[in-house]
């Protein structure tokens, strides 16, 4: 019997999803129980990683045969899932799916600072933003998609903010690596054309790295109401003091 | 700033309607007349004005950032400040604005791949699966269980059927619980352990069974014997609880007594007389 | 989308078994129903046949692509069931000990009455026996040695069981001739049960003389479609939720 059967059928009859630790739990009990049948014996020691293998080819497979449903892993458990398509018919077999509230415009900007910037501080935040972000983190907060993880050694310490398990599992996200353009948005290089505004100009050739250690110099609680507002964190970025607005 | 967050809700704030300004433009981000825009801007927050909706500090704030720009691109091209070396970059405030902008989109594309992700999760089912028919297997492999146990269980069946006769009365029971408790304190000391059926062979009516049957019950209470259970079939077996260990009463161990539940005195009940 | 993938994602997400009737009800509501989506409209009247034809083309799929699973039609509802080469790592999963412990003085009386008396009815055996047998009967059933077989043509129309081949296998008979005479067992008259409080306790109007020949003779059609509230709760019931595997 190949593993890679034996996982599937267990992911096929398991009513939650199931992690490589709970799959390979079930190996080593069916091979260690009390008469334990012989062809169970051959995954008494597997390798966590054989079965992680054996997740893999078996999602390509599903992938390929193309049915109405494939295998998905979300924040680290695998379970079959249905393809969108069959939506309209499933939602008046097993009804509409019992989900919170989809969130709102800002809510998802800010998420998705925190998701690729993390651990991200407020003022991180709402600098990239440039809006205060208090009313939308405690919503974050409180459905549990973000949450508290140290303070910045910077000064002040501010609190820093991770998103968490349910963040995946909302977004039905493997992991982190699986959010949609992660290598570009984790450190964004902006490059700076050689002429700026109305001039000609073609791409500088050396990129910014905006990266996370520059996000974590200090920077001013809440710039939003600060006059200065490009206040970045980078303190040479600072532009002189705005002139007045006319009235 | 609420009343302005319901009229203008398209803009979740300053960089977002400078986005929104860059795409009227219609030109690549890098390329856009920042002087326009400017202008466009305070435009923008002017109308509001008018309006009378109150203007976000941040929109203010951004508007002052715009018009220094733009005072500087007024000025003659001799006198304006060119920054010529890489080092000099950050000085340039269209140049700040512009990183600030494209940081900014990009994280607003990636908000909205998110929410193309949250709609699609509302369209997608997991299987739940009913409980696998698997049964229980059968036979242990390789070997079958005598055929004689069943011929016993047949003879087992006709010997009680014969013992009722026909005309049985009901009489009254003679024999009380108390002092079925003494026979079984007895017979557990004698013999230690002894399976749930023996204590019910000799019974001879279902009232004797049931007399036996909460003698049980109240010598497991009082922690006098132990009930267990091998395995999920196997016979229910009675055994002593050794004397040191034996805790003043009424202090029941019922993870030993009612702990499985096929060793639940109540739910063996069911079957406790039939051996009667 | 083509007819055969949404019965397939129904089947698939399913906790029972569905008839072709429960599949095109789902069908015909899906395109009934206020603010139905446009492509459900295909199968606003789909034709039985043309489901039929769909659930056995994708049985055919099914069993080209081998997978750990199937797609099944037992007593004319289709489910999808895992191979049977997967059952020791299943049991393990569900719960189940893959070696069977022996059969306790009162399931081997109540399988001997229903082994020589087939079919018989609770009442019938109850009677033999002089005891209420719900809890055995059911473990019986649980580890297939006993299944239902039609119901009885008297007052109540009771249930009645018979021995399984998993029975013979148990008991290593090649077919029920092989077992040693006992036409004495086969004889004892059964009466109007007595005051036995079972949940079915439906009285027997007469005596049922029922010999193995009686036994032989083809059944009433497969009660799955019939649920009968003493007998049949295993199989009504919601399934269990499984057992929680240690972390």
């Amino acid at each position: 019997m190949e593993l890679k059967f034996i996982l599937e059928s267990l992911l096929f009859t398991a009513p939650k999803p199931l992690s490589i630790g709970e799959l390979r739990e079930v190996l080593v009990k069916s091979a260690t129980e009390e008469g334990a049948p012989p062809e169970t014996a051959a995954f008494r020691k597997v390798p966590v990683e054989e079965i992680e293998a054996a997740l893999n080819t078996l999602a390509a497979e599903h992938e390929v045969i193309a049915r109405s449903y494939r295998l998905v892993c979300v924040a680290g458990a695998w379970q079959f899932v249905t393809q969108m398509e069959c939506a309209p018919w499933l939602r008046t077999f097993v009804g509409v799916k019992n989900r919170p509230t989809r969130l709102t415009q800002p809510a998802l900007e800010t998420l998705a600072v925190i998701a690729y910037r993390q651990p991200a501080t407020r003022a991180e935040i709402e600098q990239i933003r440039g809006v205060a972000v208090d009313g939308v983190m405690s919503t974050l907060k409180e459905r549990g998609l973000i949450e508290e993880a140290g303070r910045a050694e910077v000064i002040g310490r501010p609190m820093q903010f991770t998103t968490t398990r349910a963040f995946l599992e909302y977004f039905g996200l493997r992991n982190l690596e699986d959010l949609p353009a992660a290598d570009e948005l984790r450190r964004i290089p902006v490059q700076r054309p050689e002429v700026l505004a109305t001039v000609e100009g073609q791409p500088a050739p050396e990129p910014e790295q905006l990266s996370l250690e520059a996000a974590e110099a200090p920077v001013v609680e809440a710039p939003a109401v600060e006059p200065e507002p490009a206040s970045t964190s980078k303190d040479s970025e600072e532009p002189p003091p705005p002139p007045d607005l006319p009235a | 700033m609420s009343e302005y967050r319901v009229q203008f809700e398209v803009f979740e704030g300053p960089l977002d309607l400078l986005l929104h300004l860059v795409k009227k433009q219609e030109v690549d981000i890098y390329q856009v007349n920042l002087t326009r825009i400017a202008t466009e801007f305070v435009a923008y927050l002017e109308q509001m004005r008018e309006l009378d909706l109150e203007v976000a500090g941040e929109f203010l704030v951004m508007a002052a950032t715009l018009i220094y720009i733009k005072s500087r691109e007024l000025l003659p091209v001799e006198k304006q400040v060119r920054p010529e070396a890489d080092d000099t970059d950050e000085d340039d405030p269209r140049w700040e604005l512009i990183r600030r902008l494209v940081e900014y989109k990009k994280f607003k594309d990636a908000a909205a791949q998110l929410q193309t992700r949250e709609g699609e999760m509302e369209a997608i089912y997991e299987r739940r699966p009913g409980r696998p028919e698997l049964g229980e297997l059968p036979a242990p492999r390789g070997t079958s269980v005598s055929v004689f146990e069943l011929v016993g269980a047949v003879r087992q069946i006709l010997k009680r059927f014969q013992e009722q006769s026909p005309d049985h009365e009901v009489m009254s029971e003679p024999y009380s619980v108390s002092e079925k408790m003494e026979s079984l304190r007895a017979l557990v000391g004698e013999r230690t352990r002894l399976t749930f059926g023996e204590l019910f062979a000799a019974a001879r009516s279902r009232g004797e069974v049931v007399c036996i049957f909460l003698a049980l019950l109240e010598l497991t209470r009082m922690n006098v014997v132990n009930l267990a259970q091998e395995g999920e079939f196997a016979e229910i077996e009675v055994c002593a609880v050794p004397v040191e260990l034996v805790p003043p009463p009424p202090a029941p161990t019922p993870e030993d007594a009612y702990g499985r539940p096929e060793a639940n005195p109540l739910s063996a009940s069911a079957d406790a007389p039939q051996l009667a």
